[in-house]
């Protein structure tokens, strides 16, 4: 008996799927993971747990739902968002909120667009900055760092402390994690370390980050070379708070950032700009995530007028 | 000897296994079947009846129109009948079904043989259409056509196509390392045809023995060169050699002549051979027979007709336990629904699959691999999405007839999104539409 | 022709109406809104000054955009100032109006009368707990804000997670304070 | 002046002066648009089908207007709709034939071949392109229901076997199903129009009897039974007159595919 | 018979806010409490029902090129009466309804409802489809303020609905919490009224 | 400086859509398709601009020196029919080509509250005559730059599988809820 298929060309595939993507941009959060772990406790494992479990609950109780196949909580998106969430909180949050931002994240970040692939949206930074509206207080209390050994009950992150008190954090301090903030900004080696690992495994486009980082530098080292009393420098301005974190894992997401090279250079400078605008002038100390999400808005219409010379046509 | 390599494009495992083998002749099948439509353009018009008795070589089609070709007896035998038979590509088409009856006799040809020095241009292309040489790097279409490029075209450069760049395939490969004074020959002749000022001989850095075939012949010929080139998919398309080995771009819907070049796959040119030199019009071809459903890999110079059955199992193909057949290479080749089908001019290969790839399909996470991928520059995802939600015009303008469907894109999807079936899907409406 | 003429009267028409209802009806209302803008400010006044029961008299000395100086009688004698003044805050402007000693020894005390602010974050400079620390600040020189107890009455201290909003009543003050030191050097010229 | 005078005085002036302004500039800036254009496309039914061969709708509404089109081309609205578009032109409404979808194939997923599975895009016309799935007819229903979806009325479903049934009270003629078909087996025919041979395949005899059991074999017997009402084109049997196929045409056909329904 | 169906319609099935997705603007900004939501809701049923009456009076006589703004002359009108009013015995609510009264005037159910209805229709069906569409807005506006008030600071018209344990979602009373809420409730009316109609 | 502040108010902070919940109706109505969706910006950035300045006209020329101030709202949203309905008169007879890109979106332009928003604003606000030019520019552009992202994302979210039943409305205002979320950290940005 002959069991032939049809199908059409091409008939051989990469080896790459997107559980097995997931799966690598979860090892590369790990050095992340085991910093925040080092750095503010079990307490931190715990956000993490709280965060995925939500993430993935609501993910389940959707999909049934609007009777999809379940099966898709296993593609790993939901798990990710869940870590990514809890990277972004700070560690002395309420429980009941990680468990709120996380479902927020999944509903309004993802679900509502059609599920993975339609948000338009990083579901992380929606439920993020749905928190930060919705509990301002809670989501701006920070705790000192173990590592620290400062005895009080609240500190200021290096961002809050510079842009409220004006006092610059070392860099060494920020580039190793002693300081505080939320559970992933702590150290930006660490992160880095990850970024790289999926760089080099391709699975983000290094536009992004280069054009995150570089146009943040070139920006903030304008206005330091202006005043470099009023202005912070710029490698201050990489190191500290959320960017490292935001602008390899964030803003990388491919399902929010766009495809085409010259959008992409827009996207990620464009969120560079809004995260020196936001930090320097703005109410807000940190603004890696408005930005990101700013930016994400535009990403249709930059890909719908990017696109890219094809082979052969004229100018 | 020349170093290039093209950008974009992939480079999945190679796995030409039967690079090594040499070309084995196929054993006179029983009877052969030779549909009338094995071509690009319309299908040729049957001139034999039923019962008529056929030589090998001679002509049963005419070619019925500028954009046709003939087509030829590959044995010696009685017509049986004429009947619609199933392609590779799933339609039906008219075949003569020819017995073979005994001795191969080959016909004489509708053309004068004499020295290949002193052919004429006119007399080239009239040999190129008589004996129904066709592109058989995949296109199959009419050589005569290609090689009469307007006027006010002029052709400066000749690219022999010995790429091959599809896994698996290694019909052009053993062509040229077991007949490369012949190819070579035949490129000589089309360069005097289309007038070009020089030559080049393109071959992928994986078959370093073909490259060092060429290279002997060509030393000391100023006009010749041989191109080596860094073993990448899709770089045997026109438009991807052109752009690397001439640097030039072929425009958007117009023709490798636009730009003063000329491809021509190795193949071919030996076909050329064969007809202007002995008189043989094209009635076999090497097909390369192959996959991991083949215990004996190996290249079979196989006469046109013969079905794909006989060819699978002479190679040791144990059918029963196949889920897929493929016409050709992995990358573009044809699946098939059952191996009763003829080898035709255009099947380099015939792929027998143990085990078919079975992605489950994700959402598009415009991970943007298939952007970067894409020889023609389009932007894949977005095309599909057009296409899927039938916006067409948007379709057009984002490259749906551009697409060459080299099968990059899918290749790469992370999501297992078929992305070429759906711009093969996407060409289809779209066609269709405008005809109506 | 016709046609034109009947729309220039039914609109004509039917906007005198309404003229003419809403002018009745204006009639009606005026007093009593005027009513409620009196009282309302003299409520923050009496609020702002402490002068309890009952305001005998004050006179609008300065009346501009964004700025608004009160002068508050006793008898003949000035027993206080009051300043209604605006300007940009977290989300929007902020108002406020607050009363110092006739001498701008000190503040007497600061309300908010209009702010869009964060609810929860900069909405809690409508807090009592913010407000009363306002009593009794330095009107004299130029107030500086602090993130902890305040040493001096030249302190004000910044609400936790809401520092942007806190310095903007501190500008609104400073600012009108020092625009209303100069009013009166004039008026007294 | 009191406040309620006033008031009236300027309400009035200002409306005086805008009425006025719109007075003229309507008077001196007026374009015509012929106000028929929007009763028209009003009483159409809107789905925007191009059976009128107008590509919607509104297009159809202005060339009936422009009097380039006659009120009775709405297969869709029907005689209806045709008499509401000619009262308002002002004209007598032509009669609309009435015309419905029937597929030609009944080889279902029983009856006919099938020699492999297919992994792809679940549409007829994405299975066409891949080597029509693995149905050994080049010619029948694929059976993915294209003509399903295509349906803006819902007239169409497929049945258990995997083969599209009309429902011919819902169905309007509009033939979006027909143009949908990878494989054009349906055709748009009037409703009295009953007979056919419900086959589409012009494969050869032989072909024809191996890939499916209700196929039109080109026999020819039933052409031969009733020379007047059928023809032979192509391998395959055509009902031309319904009225001139006879029963025994109908009965001795060896595969069943000419019938009457 | 026909005139209660006038009345009812407004309520759920052609309810203004949710379903035809009509005055918009104050149902997003003035729902962050239940109070400012009671006062809208008055505001919008005066004029609704004072200009329905007149328009279906005077529909007759108007010109076409000026209806629009005859309407809108009739309806500014009623406004300026419910916001001068507000202003002189409300005044809290008026500062806090701010320029939203004023702009009940552009409101779409208003000139909507005169424009599609009133202009066609006798005196007694227009102020039926008025009050009824007034309801209409009533329940949506209810429904946002409530939502809004009870998980945006905890309590309903004022009164505590949750323990101390309750941390409001204070989101819910900015104007992100509004598109949210909205945008959710609309989702629900349709999936109701779809499970209904499947019935 | 004033100025700079009260555009970048207008324009990203106090967006019209997304803050003061103005000119929703078309937000929602016309924000489908990315070339409608421009157009209707740049028509009510037109209208805006010309409504708010005749109305600061009619205000402070007409209604305070009678001391008739009550009669703004009959008087603002009458000058702006007029003239919206004039403006579209005039566009449709002088370029028919801007009509067709502009003008048919000028009738729903009347009933937009953002217009007749932005006159009462500039009034409540006290702004000079060149400040409600500016004010008025800015909230116009700012509902045009709100109602082109939403166009362009709509247009992207017709890929994707949203609830059949949230789609249209819904999902834009959900949409539009995030947009509110991501442009509160412009908050601050004036101080």
């Amino acid at each position: 008996m002959m069991s032939l298929i049809v199908s059409s060309s091409p008939h051989i595939h990469h080896e790459d799927s997107v559980p097995k993507i997931m799966l690598h941009v979860f090892f590369s959060l790990i050095p992340a993971i085991v910093a925040s772990v080092y750095f503010f406790g079990s307490r931190a494992l715990t956000v993490m747990i709280a965060s995925i479990a939500s993430a993935l609950i609501t993910e389940y109780l959707f999909l049934l739902l609007r009777k999809k196949d379940t099966g898709a909580i296993f593609d790993g998106s939901a798990l990710i968002t869940g870590i990514l969430l809890a990277l972004t909180l700070p560690p002395s949050i309420n429980l009941s909120i990680v468990a709120i931002g996380a479902f927020v994240a999944i509903l309004i970040g993802k679900q509502v667009f059609g599920g993975f692939g339609g948000n338009i949206f990083n579901p992380a930074l929606v439920g993020r900055a749905f928190l930060q509206a919705a509990f301002p207080t809670q989501m701006a209390t920070w705790v000192a760092n173990k590592a620290s050994h400062i005895d009080a009950l609240t500190v200021a992150t290096p961002l809050g402390g510079f842009k409220f008190s004006h006092v610059l954090t070392p860099y060494k301090e920020l580039f190793l994690g002693n300081v505080s903030g939320s559970l992933g900004e702590t150290s930006a080696l660490l992160l880095i370390l990850g970024g790289i690992y999926l760089l080099v495994r391709r699975y983000i486009d290094w536009r992004i980050p280069v054009g995150v980082l570089s146009s943040v530098f070139v920006f903030s080292g304008i206005l330091w070379l202006v005043n470099s009393k009023k202005y912070p420098d710029p490698v201050f301005m990489l190191l500290a708070g959320g960017l490292m974190l935001g602008a390899w894992f964030m803003a990388t997401d491919p399902v929010t950032s766009p495809v085409t090279p010259i959008a992409i250079w827009i996207y990620s400078i464009g969120i560079g700009f809004f995260v020196v605008l936001i930090r320097i002038f703005g109410g807000l100390p940190e603004g890696v995530m408005y930005s990101i999400l700013i930016m994400n808005s535009f990403v249709p219409l930059l890909d719908k007028y990017t696109r890219t010379r094809m082979l052969g046509e004229r100018k | 000897m020349i170093k290039l390599r093209m950008k974009r494009g992939i480079h999945p495992k190679e796995r030409k296994i039967s690079s090594s083998k040499e070309i084995q002749e196929f054993p006179l099948p029983k009877r052969v079947i030779i549909p009338f439509s094995q071509h690009t353009g319309k299908p040729a018009i049957p001139i034999v009846k039923k019962r008529q008795e056929v030589k090998t070589g001679e002509k049963i089609g005419e070619a019925s129109g500028f954009i046709s070709s003939p087509v030829h007896s590959s044995v010696t035998g009685k017509v049986k009948a004429l009947e619609t038979v199933l392609l590779p590509n799933g339609s039906s088409s008219l075949a003569a079904l020819i017995d073979v009856t005994g001795e191969d006799v080959l016909a004489e040809p509708t053309w004068p043989v004499k020295d290949i020095s002193s052919l004429t241009p006119g007399e080239v292309r009239k040999i190129t259409r008589e004996a129904g040489i066709v592109g058989l790097g995949g296109a199959v279409f009419p050589t005569s056509v290609k090689i009469s490029p307007p006027e006010e075209y002029p052709i400066d450069s000749i690219i022999v196509n010995g790429s091959e760049c599809e896994p698996f395939l290694t019909s052009d490969h053993r062509l040229m390392v077991e007949h490369a004074e012949e190819i070579f020959k035949a490129a000589q002749l089309l360069k005097e045809v289309i007038k070009a000022s020089h030559g080049y001989i393109a071959i992928e850095d994986n078959k370093p023995d073909a490259i060092e075939a060429f290279e002997k012949l060509v030393s000391g010929l100023e006009a010749w060169d041989v191109v080596s080139l860094r073993t990448h998919y899709p770089q045997g398309a026109e438009k991807s050699l052109i752009k690397v080995i001439l640097n030039r771009e072929v425009p958007m819907g117009g023709l490798p002549f636009h730009v003063g070049a000329l491809v021509q796959n190795v193949g071919t040119l030996y076909a050329i051979y064969e007809a202007a030199v002995k008189g043989v019009p094209l009635t076999k071809r090497v097909v390369t027979v192959t996959g991991d459903g083949v215990p004996n890999p190996s290249n079979y110079m196989v006469r046109v007709g013969t079905n794909a059955r006989e060819v699978l199992e002479a190679a040791g193909a144990e059918l029963d336990n196949l889920e897929k057949i493929i016409f050709g290479g992995p990358m573009m080749g044809l699946s098939v629904k059952t191996p009763d089908i003829p080898v035709l001019k255009s099947t380099s290969g015939l792929l027998a699959i143990k085990r078919a790839y079975r992605g489950k399909v994700y959402p598009c996470l415009y991970c943007g691999r298939c952007v970067v991928v894409c020889p023609l520059q389009i932007t894949p995802t977005r095309l599909v999405k057009y296409i899927q939600a039938g916006m067409w015009d948007q379709a057009k303008k984002f490259g749906l007839f551009n697409c060459m469907e080299c099968g990059c894109c899918s290749y790469v999807c992370p999501s297992n999104i078929p992305l070429v079936h759906w711009i093969k899907y996407g060409k289809y409406m779209v066609r269709r539409m405008e005809t109506k | 022709m016709k046609e034109s003429l009947r729309i220039v009267i039914v609109l004509t028409v039917f906007s005198i109406l309404s003229g003419g209802i809403l002018g009745w009806f204006n009639k009606y209302t005026e007093k009593r809104v005027a009513l409620n803008n009196l009282t309302a400010l003299q409520e923050s006044l009496k609020a702002v000054t402490n002068m309890n029961p009952k305001i005998e008299a004050y006179e609008s000395v300065v009346k501009e955009k964004g700025f608004e100086l009160y002068k508050i009688f006793s008898g003949t004698e000035t027993v206080a100032y009051a300043i209604v003044a605006s300007g940009n805050g977290f989300q929007d402007k902020i108002k406020l109006i607050f009363g110092v000693k006739p001498d701008f020894s000190r503040i007497i005390d600061l309300r908010i009368l209009e702010q869009k602010e964060t609810p929860g974050m900069g909405a809690k400079i409508e807090t009592k707990k913010y407000l009363e620390q306002w009593k009794g600040k330095g009107a004299d020189s130029t107030l500086e804000l602090v993130k902890k107890k305040p040493n001096t009455k030249y302190q004000v201290e910044a609400i936790t997670g809401a520092t942007v909003s806190s310095t903007s009543v501190l500008n609104i003050v400073n600012r009108a304070l020092d625009r209303a030191r100069k009013a009166i050097k004039e008026a007294e010229k | 002046m009191s406040t309620p005078i006033l008031s009236i005085i300027t309400m009035g002036s200002i409306a005086a002066i805008f009425s006025l302004i719109i007075a003229i500039a309507y008077r001196k800036l007026k374009v015509k648009v012929d106000p028929r254009v929007e009763e028209i496309f009003s009483v159409l039914p809107g789905v925007n089908c191009g059976a009128c061969g107008y590509p919607g709708c509104q297009n159809y509404a202005e060339a009936v207007a422009s009097g380039a089109a006659p009120p009775n081309k709405c297969t869709v609205g029907g005689a209806e709709v045709a008499a509401l578009v000619a009262k308002i032109m002002g004209l007598e409404a032509g009669e609309v034939e009435r015309k419905v979808a029937r597929v030609l194939c009944i080889g279902d997923r029983e009856k006919s071949v099938w020699t492999a599975g297919y992994e792809g895009p679940q549409t007829c016309a994405a299975a066409n392109v891949a080597g029509g799935a693995g149905k050994a007819c080049s010619y029948g229903c694929l059976g993915f229901g294209d003509c399903v979806k295509a349906c803006p009325f819902d007239a169409i479903r497929m049945n258990d076997k995997g083969l599209p049934v009309v429902y011919e009270e819902k169905c309007t003629g509009c033939g979006l199903c027909a143009e949908a078909c990878p494989r054009d087996i349906i055709v748009i025919e009037p409703i009295e129009k009953r007979t056919y041979v419900f086959c589409s395949s012009h494969d050869s005899p032989k072909r024809s009897r191996e890939v499916c059991s209700v196929s039109c074999i080109a026999c020819g017997i039933c052409v031969r039974l009733s020379p007047e009402g059928l023809e032979m084109k192509d391998n395959l049997a055509i009902v031309t007159d319904p009225e001139k196929v006879s029963d025994q045409a109908i009965e001795k056909c060896p595969t069943k595919v000419l019938f009457k329904i | 018979m026909n005139l209660l169906k006038e009345f009812i319609k407004g309520w759920w099935k052609e309810n203004p806010v949710f379903v035809m997705v009509l005055g918009t603007c104050p149902t997003l900004a003035v729902t962050n409490s239940v109070k400012n939501a009671i006062g809208m809701i008055a505001a919008v049923a005066f004029v609704l029902l004072g200009s329905s009456f007149i328009v279906s009076l005077i529909r007759k006589i108007v010109p076409n090129q000026v209806r629009i703004a005859t309407f809108i002359v009739v309806i500014a009108t009623f406004v300026t009466m419910a916001d001068r009013y507000l202003a002189a015995f409300y005044p809290q609510l008026s500062k806090a309804l701010g320029p939203y009264v004023p702009l009940i005037v552009v409101n779409c159910i208003i000139l909507g409802r005169q424009e599609a209805f009133a202009s066609k229709n006798g005196v007694l069906a227009s102020v039926l489809d008025a009050l009824g569409m007034s309801i209409g807005f009533g329940i949506a506006l209810m429904l946002m303020g409530s939502v809004r008030e009870i998980l945006g600071s905890g309590t309903w018209l004022g009164m505590k609905v949750f323990g101390s344990w309750y941390i409001p979602w204070q989101v819910m009373i900015l104007p992100a919490g509004a598109f949210f809420v909205f945008g959710f409730l609309i989702w629900g009316f349709n999936s109701i009224n779809k499970a209904f109609a499947k019935r | 400086m004033e100025l700079l502040i009260v555009f970048i108010s207008a324009l990203l902070i106090n967006n019209f859509v997304l803050h003061y919940f103005l000119g929703i109706c078309p937000f929602i109505g016309v924000s489908n398709r990315l070339d409608s969706a421009i157009s209707m910006g740049m028509a009510v950035t037109f209208v805006m601009t010309i409504a708010s300045a005749v109305s600061w006209l009619i205000y402070y020329l007409i209604l305070v020196p009678f001391r008739v101030e009550f009669l703004e709202i009959v008087s603002f949203i009458l000058v702006i029919a007029s003239l919206v309905q004039v403006v579209e008169m005039f566009i449709k007879k002088a370029s028919p080509p801007l009509y067709q890109a502009l003008g048919i979106y000028l009738p729903l332009i009347t009933t937009n509250c953002a217009i007749l928003g932005v006159a009462l604003i500039s009034v409540l606000k006290e702004y000079s005559f060149i400040e409600t030019l500016v004010f008025s520019l800015g909230a116009g552009l700012g509902f045009a730059l709100a109602i082109t992202i939403m166009a362009g994302i709509r247009e992207e979210l017709e890929f994707a599988d949203v609830p059949e039943t949230l789609k249209g409305p819904g999902i834009t205002l959900i949409t539009a809820g995030i947009l509110a979320l991501a442009f509160m950290g412009f908050s601050g940005l004036i101080k």
